[in-house]
């Protein structure tokens, strides 16, 4: 159907920026500024009747320039702009780059350090998980889940700010460990939180998981088989919704994590009701790192030695690490000085992204929504 | 009075009246079913909603509707001005007319039509040209496709709600509000009782049909924006927001008729007497339950945080005070005064109550996709309901030939239906085989 | 009650008579279709005057709610910026038009020749209450076997249709 | 009392208009809804000489044409959107492929 | 006596190649290379089979009546037409295949290395790109070859001398993306055009003289014309045969193309440069000797070709430096021999040394292709030393071959050189004395080739030096064979002055029973036998002394030739340049054919084109306006005024019937109005 008989516009609708290609083929841009594209997304969508012949995601309205940024800033003082890539999992993106540079340094973080960087970056997920659940049953319609979404990200967010006194960007770690001491009462609240939460998971799985219109919703939609994933780079719960048992806290430990039990979560059809039970599933197995790494603190110092001017030797490292979103690379160039002399950043969501075309592929319209909800973009990290 | 009035006018004096208080009050009806269903989801989803305008925000209602009438009034450069200023005066007159029919309770009818319930189908089946021809006028995808989704839902819907009042109709055998009401007065079991299945049914179509989640395709925000309102602003645009809460309110009030007894207080045919008096038990309730109210709102009045706020607070418990010795006061009025006051009462609950329902499955379910909801419409709801209208006949045949009580005899068609239902839900199993057909 | 019936009928009648011109004539295809459910709905005002208040309730649920919706559906679908820019009578219109009148003329002689032969008996005060069962009545007894094939007719123009409409895959 | 001749002139009046938009309009919908405004006028005869008659035959046979005009537009307009389909055109004096 | 199995069934021994080759050139993509290995190989062994048969089924004949002919289908049917003498005849050419001992000699030759050489190219082509095509084209040649000596008659042959010629033409630019390749396949096309074109003429002349195509009816029909010795005819047809036999085996002066052609694939060099396609020459001249004998000048002129192109190449031989060249120059050289010994009478010696050259050359071939592969691709001898203990396999064989070429006793280059040489000394002291030197340089050039590859010191590229390996045993197992064929090939014709019995000649004797029986005296008794020892002994002393003379200068004083190549410089610039031939075929033709080409261009452009293209279109415009005026006014007119008759006449049926459905209407409109009217018309009379 991709004669163009009459490339004309249908009543005027400039407004929208809409063609008519043929009789039934329409191209319809959803945002950057719609509802459910989650920020500035902008997806060109062509349309067979209500199904989707083809999409093309339009990216860069949030761009920062961040990578250029760190070149012109020392190592420590590029650590708080990486908060700002993906915003909601501000600690995650930390700890990458504190290791990335630790790397770097040829130094690690003390094991009191790393046990509470593992504690933090978990609540992390699963505060990442939490808005991504709730914005996407909102997406899909569901209108309560997200209010008891972030009731629970309340509480983590309130260890946050009771630890370094931000809630979003949190700059939480050092270059080789931690700026500042555990508060007391640290352990129980999260041991308090942890407990609690299990009770949550099953209030929001009491909503969702066996609804019948959620399931029909989700199920079968924006289908990703485990070929395509691995051939489009995905990575993170997209990837293993597709039953792909790929972890990179498994896979190459970082930060504690040999230290702990969990397991790595999978379905077998990659479609956006696998990637919800897949997520779920993380977020209890999360909660049970939060838990196995709480009841043992090691004591100690929390910072390596290092200088108070770091330059690290000339050379490139590259440290990525399982962000919630997916595996998130820090790849950086030194060159003797105090500045690097070039940062790259893998974001998981910008890679994870590509697979959107693949998943929309004969979906409808509706489905799209659902699809761009399942993919967990933060456009902040998208665009850097 | 009566002598000022020429006897030629006189038939008309009662039902304008009625007509001008429905006009006057419905509006604001609405706005405090806006603020029931922001109070509500706020409850549901463990906050507290509006509380800065007026004490809970009680006055949150007459704020927005200000703000409303207050906005500039924007219409798109290619928009059809005709159409775009008229399709919002159809949507909401035709849902103002089909409250003519309405009878809130036994007194309270503009016109007791002998097919009222006919008529109320008929006038609200044409506000869909308010939606259609507004989607159509604002010239922009968003709202032709929600005009368009409106339209087929409705239409597809329309037939499965129709189908499940047909069953109600022939148990009453009347079109006729008052006489529906009446039958079931008769027949001492509410409707929504003895055709469960009719009732649900109708419960659904009325949710789809009124544009309400999970069935709010048409504005669902997530994909169309906000449908065919997304171009409209201001007072247009409140103008649409009215027709949707008197349309809940016409199809809560047509519910409350044929299924949960009208305005029927609950044990209508229990007549015990308070001891002493004429005055049965349960006809004190809703004086009771008004009492009660206002003396709760007394009681909160202190707590309000600001001085006016107090004052308000006190004002809706002197409000309720007032309906509840209008509601005491009617009990040693005249029967007919004492049932048209009361039936009212109990009309308006139940249709409150009809309400909250709607709201509660609204923040419990998610979306229905499109095609999902044609199959629930075409595959499911319509089918079961030609069941249940063939059921009931053949309930009636029973009662007919072998008198078997007016509750006996419904209970194998129910099971029947019940039956049915499971095998079609069965069929319908929720999964989406449409992508990975066309995905290929 | 005389008076406003008088009243009634001329206001119906001029409405529907106005709008069908209108429908006739207008540019745009949904004014015309608004035009035509003005009209649909004065008539049906008039079937009211004339007691049949079922056929009221009939026009305006079918004819309506039900037609005319699939009539503004269908004029939604197909483009109407190019029709609107067309030219909007035939080649014809002339002759037609003339040829419309004499007929209109002919029509207009015969009720002309025929003036006042025909009354309406005296009106009852209020609406019939029998008027629905009545009709029923008529409709499954007298007429049950047209009744059959009508609803088989419109089976039939159902199944024409969706299969008219459908969209062939490819 | 309005005598019956009102309503012929009424229904005269509508048919004539309806007539004259058959035969003139090029758009196939004005067309057909212009057959409908016809079908109409006709109702107002039967249903007219029903009340004259006092039966309700008028109305049974209004009943009758409305099924009809519904098959009419359900059929019709379901031609009118395959045509669109194929030929992109609504307009009756394009629509001559039946000539030969 | 039952038809043989394998003469019945001659047909099938092209057939097979033909086969496999459509199979290749189809299919051979998607096959696996070792597929196309033993289907290509396989079918040429098959082949070889057959031909094994069909020859020794050939031999159990009687001595006389060694001959057969299988028609397969008639190609061109019975055309009359009118010989030079006015006599009528028919002008007849079928698929007919024809054995006779000459025939069954190629065959076995031509199937038997072939098969050899398919098994070598399976290990030498191993890695290269385009595996099914080469191979496909192999059995293509193959084919061709089988037909063109399996050939009945003058038709058919040419049909087998164009195929070899084009597949030589594909397979020279196998390397097609390398443009010397592409080139020099070029060059040989055109230059084997030139001889075509006179061996063409030579078929039409002696269809016209003879008013045959059918070898087997030349002599009957040279019998029957009554022809004298001499006959200017018959000397024309011997000449103009020549040059094509000149052309496809590479004699002066059209022999430039074959050192050029060494850029196809070495096994290529080897089945088709030096085995089979350039000794088609020889076997035509061979096969058509009758005429020949009787036209002595021809003869004579094909001997002195020959002789001087032996000389000729031998000397550019003798200053190549790339491996290859010099094998050309010597197949070259050797063919001149062929040649000589075809035009002093000795067909049978030329076929003799045909085949032993074969043996040799392929050997030789292969081997140096065995050297190449194994110092990855370098063809150059300067780069080359001290070989001998790296790839002895491949030592050894060369060896052998090179002491057959060079004629040493007992190898098989000694018996049938020597024979030659004989029957020269007998004809022409001359020829024999120019014969003579010949062998004694390519004693030398040879030896010369082996030195500097084999022995002294390395001069190998460093980083080829790692490389060097013995090929793999699909190369070495063909070396061996031949080796062993170059070593015995010769006693299938010993000399009777050695004590053998010259069987192969004998066997010969009957396809040139004329030259032995009547024309060419026979060797003159004892007194001549002792000649026969002398010249052996004469030609094996002046061989020793060559291979000593190479000895000296590339092993023993290794700075000698430098200096001589500069004492003699003008010299050996002019050898070097092979003489400038190409150069001077560039000037005198290649050169002129441009500027005809400019000329014609030219012409082209301004006459044929401006004047006659152009004017011609002038004209027809002009008379088509003319024409059109007729057309448009007349014809169509008259037509038109038909329809429009028709037109007219149908106006009111065609105004109903528009197809508009208003229209339609209209009339329905109009049908009431008339009822109407009608109806009318009757209530006023009703009333009244």
């Amino acid at each position: 159907m991709s004669d163009e008989r009459t490339t004309k516009t249908i009543s005027g609708m400039d407004s929208v920026n809409t063609t008519v290609l043929g009789a039934d083929e329409i191209i319809l841009n959803m945002g950057p500024q719609h509802p459910s594209t989650h920020g500035v997304l902008r997806v060109k969508l062509k349309l067979d009747g209500e199904r989707v012949a083809g999409s093309e995601c339009i990216i860069g309205y949030l761009h920062r320039g961040v990578e250029k940024i760190a070149e012109h800033r020392s190592y420590q003082q590029f650590a708080p702009y990486v908060d700002r890539m993906d915003y909601v999992a501000a600690v995650s993106n930390g700890l990458g780059y504190c290791e990335a540079v630790e790397k770097l340094l040829g130094t690690e973080a003390p094991p009191r350090a790393r046990v509470v960087r593992t504690i933090l970056t978990e609540l992390q997920r699963i505060a990442s998980h939490l808005l991504w659940l709730g914005t996407h049953a909102l997406d899909i319609g569901a209108l309560t889940p997200v209010f008891y979404c972030f009731r629970e990200r309340e509480e983590i967010l309130k260890i946050f700010e009771k630890y370094c006194g931000a809630r979003l960007t949190t700059h939480a770690f050092r270059i080789g460990g931690l700026q500042y001491e555990t508060y007391d009462g640290f352990e129980e609240d999260t041991k308090r939180f942890c407990n609690d939460f299990a009770h949550k998971i099953d209030e929001y799985e009491t909503l969702l998981t066996e609804n019948r219109i959620w399931v029909g919703r989700t199920k079968g939609v924006g289908i990703l088989n485990a070929a395509d994933a691995i051939a489009l780079g995905v990575t993170g719960p997209v990837l293993r919704a597709s039953g792909v048992k790929w972890d990179l806290r498994r896979a190459q430990p970082y930060a504690a994590y040999d230290q702990y039990e969990f397991d790595i979560p999978t379905r077998e059809t990659g479609d956006t009701y696998d990637r919800y039970v897949v997520r779920m599933e993380e977020m209890r197995q999360s909660r049970r790192i939060c838990l196995q790494a709480v009841e043992n603190i090691p004591t100690g110092p929390i910072m390596a030695r290092i200088g108070k001017v770091l330059k690290p030797p000339p050379g490139e490292v590259y440290h990525s690490i399982e962000a919630p979103k997916g595996e998130l690379g820090y790849y950086i160039v030194s060159d003797g000085t105090t500045q690097p002399y070039r940062v790259r950043v893998r974001p998981p969501s910008f890679i994870n992204l590509q697979a959107f075309d693949k998943m929309a592929k004969g979906a409808l319209i509706a489905d799209v929504v659902a699809i761009i909800g399942t993919i967990d973009i933060v456009l902040g990290e998208v665009d850097r | 009075m009566g002598h000022l009035i020429p006897p030629s006018i006189m038939p008309f004096v009662l039902p304008v009246l009625y007509a001008v208080v429905i006009v006057a009050v419905l509006p604001l009806l609405a706005g405090y079913i806006v603020l029931m269903e922001r109070k509500v989801m706020a409850d549901m989803q463990a906050r507290l909603g509006p509380m800065r305008v007026g004490p809970h925000g009680l006055l949150q209602p007459i704020a927005d509707a200000v703000k409303l009438l207050l906005k500039e009034d924007i219409i798109p450069d290619k928009a059809d001005r005709l159409m775009f200023w008229f399709a919002p005066l159809v949507s909401v007159t035709m849902a103002l007319l089909a409250y003519s029919a309405l009878a809130i309770g036994p007194a309270f009818q503009i016109a007791d039509l002998n097919i009222g319930l006919l008529f109320i189908l008929a006038i609200s089946s044409l506000g869909i040209y308010g939606i259609v021809l507004g989607g159509w006028a604002s010239n922009s995808h968003y709202s032709l496709l929600g005009a368009l989704r409106s339209a087929a839902q409705l239409v597809s819907y329309e037939t499965a709600a129709g189908l499940g009042l047909i069953s109600v109709l022939l148990l009453a055998g009347s079109l006729s509000m008052k006489d529906i009401v009446q039958a079931q007065l008769d027949q001492g079991v509410w409707f929504g009782f003895s055709v469960p299945f009719g009732f649900f049914i109708y419960l659904v179509g009325s949710i789809a049909e009124t544009n309400r989640a999970p069935f709010d395709l048409p504005e669902a925000e997530s994909e169309l924006v906000a449908g065919y309102m997304t171009e409209y602003s201001g007072f247009r645009w409140s103008l649409y927001f009215l027709a949707e809460y008197a349309n809940m309110i016409i199809v809560a009030g047509i519910a409350t008729t044929l299924f949960l007894g009208g305005w029927l207080r609950p044990g209508a045919r229990y007549h015990e007497h308070i001891p002493g008096t004429g005055i049965e038990w349960l006809d004190a309730l809703p004086a009771l339950l008004t009492l009660g109210v206002a003396l709760y709102s007394l009681k909160l009045a202190p707590t309000q945080p600001v001085k006016i706020q107090k004052i308000v607070m006190v004002l809706v418990a002197v409000l309720c005070l007032g309906v509840a010795c209008v509601l005491a006061g009617a009990l040693f009025a005249p029967p007919a005064v004492m049932q048209g006051i009361h039936g009212a009462f109990w009309f308006m609950a139940k249709v409150f109550a009809y309400i909250y329902a709607f709201l509660w499955i609204r923040f419990t379910f998610p979306r229905y996709r499109f095609d999902q909801l044609m199959r629930l419409g075409w595959r499911f709801l319509i089918p079961l309901a030609l069941v249940n209208v063939i059921g009931v006949g053949v309930a009636i045949v029973l009662r007919q030939q072998f008198a078997w009580g007016p509750i006996v005899s419904l209970i194998p068609t129910t099971l029947a239906t019940l039956g049915v239902a499971m095998l079609l839900a069965k069929d319908d199993a929720p999964v989406a085989e449409a992508q990975t057909a066309a995905g290929e | 009650m005389q008076t406003l019936n008088q009243a009634l009928f001329i206001f119906f009648a001029v409405l529907a008579v106005a709008s069908a011109i209108l429908m006739v004539t207008r540019r745009n295809i949904v004014h015309g279709a608004v035009f035509l459910i003005t009209t649909l709905l004065s008539t049906a005002g008039i079937f009211l005057l004339l007691q049949a208040e079922f056929l009221f309730i009939v026009q305006v649920i079918l004819y309506v709610g039900g037609i005319m919706v699939l009539f503004v559906f269908v004029i939604m679908l197909v483009n109407l910026d190019v029709s609107m820019r067309q030219v909007q009578f035939n080649r014809q219109w002339f002759v037609a038009g003339a040829l419309a009148l004499v007929l209109a003329g002919q029509f207009l002689f015969a009720i002309w020749v025929g003036r006042g032969a025909l009354r309406l008996p005296a009106m009852a005060s209020e609406i019939s209450p029998k008027n629905t069962e009545a009709v029923a009545d008529a409709l499954f007894s007298h007429y049950m076997l047209p009744f059959e094939i009508a609803s088989i007719l419109l089976l039939v123009a159902m199944i024409g249709a969706v299969v008219m409409a459908k969209r062939r895959a490819g | 009392m309005i005598p019956v001749d009102d309503y012929l002139f009424l229904s005269l009046a509508l048919f004539t208009i309806g007539v004259i938009g058959v035969l003139t309009r090029r758009n196939v919908i004005i067309m057909l809804m212009s057959i409908e405004l016809i079908l109409n006028a006709v109702n107002i005869n039967l249903m007219v000489f029903s009340r004259m008659w006092g039966t309700v035959d008028g109305q049974v046979f209004a009943i009758f044409i409305i099924t009809d005009a519904a098959a009419e537009a359900a059929v019709g307009l379901g031609i009118i959107l395959a045509f669109f389909h194929n030929r992109e055109t609504v307009l009756a004096d394009e629509m001559d492929i039946m000539k030969w | 006596m039952n038809t043989p199995y394998f003469l019945e069934h001659i047909w099938l021994i092209p057939l097979f190649p033909l086969l496999t080759a459509a199979v290749m050139l189809f299919y051979g993509r998607k096959l696996a290379n070792n597929i196309v290995s033993y289907l290509c190989a396989g079918s040429v062994f098959v082949s070889f089979i057959f031909s094994v048969g069909a020859f020794f089924q050939l031999v159990a004949m009687p001595q006389g009546e060694r001959f057969f002919t299988k028609l397969l289908f008639e190609w061109v049917p019975a055309v009359p037409y009118h010989m030079f003498d006015g006599r009528l005849a028919q002008f007849v050419a079928g698929w007919e295949f024809q054995i006779d001992p000459l025939s069954a000699v190629m065959i076995l030759v031509v199937t038997g290395v072939g098969f050899l050489i398919h098994v070598y190219s399976t290990g030498y082509m191993a890695l290269e790109g385009g595996y099914y095509r080469f191979f496909g084209y192999l059995n293509l040649f193959m084919f061709a070859m089988l037909i063109l000596v399996l050939a009945n008659n003058f038709l058919m042959m040419f049909v087998g001398w164009e195929g070899v010629g084009t597949c030589s033409y594909l397979l020279i630019g196998f390397y097609f993306h390398r443009k010397s390749a592409s080139d020099a396949g070029k060059k040989a096309f055109i230059v084997n055009r030139v001889g075509d074109a006179g061996f063409l003429l030579g078929i039409f002349l002696c269809s016209a003289v003879l008013g045959t195509v059918r070898f087997s009816d030349i002599g009957p029909a040279l019998h029957a014309g009554n022809f004298q010795k001499g006959d200017p005819w018959l000397t024309a047809i011997a000449l103009l045969l020549f040059v094509g036999a000149a052309g496809k085996s590479a004699q002066i002066p059209l022999y430039v193309w074959l050192p050029d052609a060494m850029e196809g694939p070495t096994p290529v060099s080897a089945l088709i440069h030096a085995a089979t396609m350039v000794t088609a020459g020889v076997y035509m001249v061979t096969r058509t000797n009758a005429i020949y004998q009787l036209a002595p000048k021809a003869m004579y002129v094909v001997a002195l070709v020959g002789a001087i192109t032996a000389l000729f190449a031998a000397t550019i031989g003798v200053v190549q430096n790339d491996i290859k060249k010099v094998l050309a120059y010597s197949t070259v050289s050797q063919l001149g021999y062929m040649f000589l010994a075809c035009g002093v009478g000795a067909f049978t010696a030329g076929i003799f040394h045909l085949m032993t050259h074969a043996f040799f050359k392929g050997l030789l071939f292969l081997a140096a292709g065995s050297v190449i592969h194994a110092l990855s691709g370098e063809q150059d001898m300067r780069k080359m030393g001290a070989l001998s203990k790296r790839i002895p396999v491949t030592y050894w064989t060369m060896l052998i071959a090179t002491l057959a070429i060079a004629g040493i006793f007992p190898f098989a280059g000694f018996v049938s050189k020597d024979l030659i040489l004989g029957k020269a000394y007998e004809q022409d002291v001359l020829l024999w004395a120019i014969g003579y030197f010949t062998a004694g340089m390519t004693a030398f050039y040879m030896f010369r080739l082996v030195f500097m590859t084999f022995h002294g010191t390395s001069r190998v590229d460093h980083e080829v030096e790692h490389h060097i390996h013995e090929s793999p045993k699909a190369m070495l197992v063909p070396l061996v064979i031949l080796a062993g064929l170059s070593i015995v090939g010769g006693l299938v014709s010993w000399p009777e002055i050695l004590g053998g019995n010259s069987h192969f000649v004998h066997f010969l004797e009957p396809v040139v029973g004329m030259a032995h029986q009547s024309r060419i005296e026979p060797l003159k008794g004892p007194s001549s036998r002792i000649g026969e020892i002398n010249l052996m002994l004469m030609s094996e002393g002046l061989v020793v002394l060559g291979i000593l003379f190479a000895w000296y200068l590339y092993i023993k004083r290794t700075e000698l030739p430098a200096k001589i190549a500069k004492g003699l410089n003008g010299f050996y610039e002019l050898v070097y340049h092979k003489y400038y031939v190409d150069e001077l075929y560039d000037a005198l033709f290649v050169n002129r054919a441009k500027d005809l080409g400019l000329a014609l261009g030219w012409f082209d452009t301004n006459v044929i084109n401006g004047v006659g293209v152009d004017g011609a279109g002038w004209l027809t415009r002009f008379v088509s306006r003319a024409s059109m005026w007729w057309d448009t006014w007349i014809v169509d007119g008259s037509v038109k005024l038909g329809a429009r008759i028709v037109w007219v006449l149908s106006l009111p049926v065609r105004l109903i019937q528009d197809g508009l459905v208003q229209s339609y209407m209209l009339f329905i409109v109009i049908g009431l109005i008339g009822f109407l009217g009608y109806y009318f018309y009757l209530a006023h009379h009703a009333v009244h």
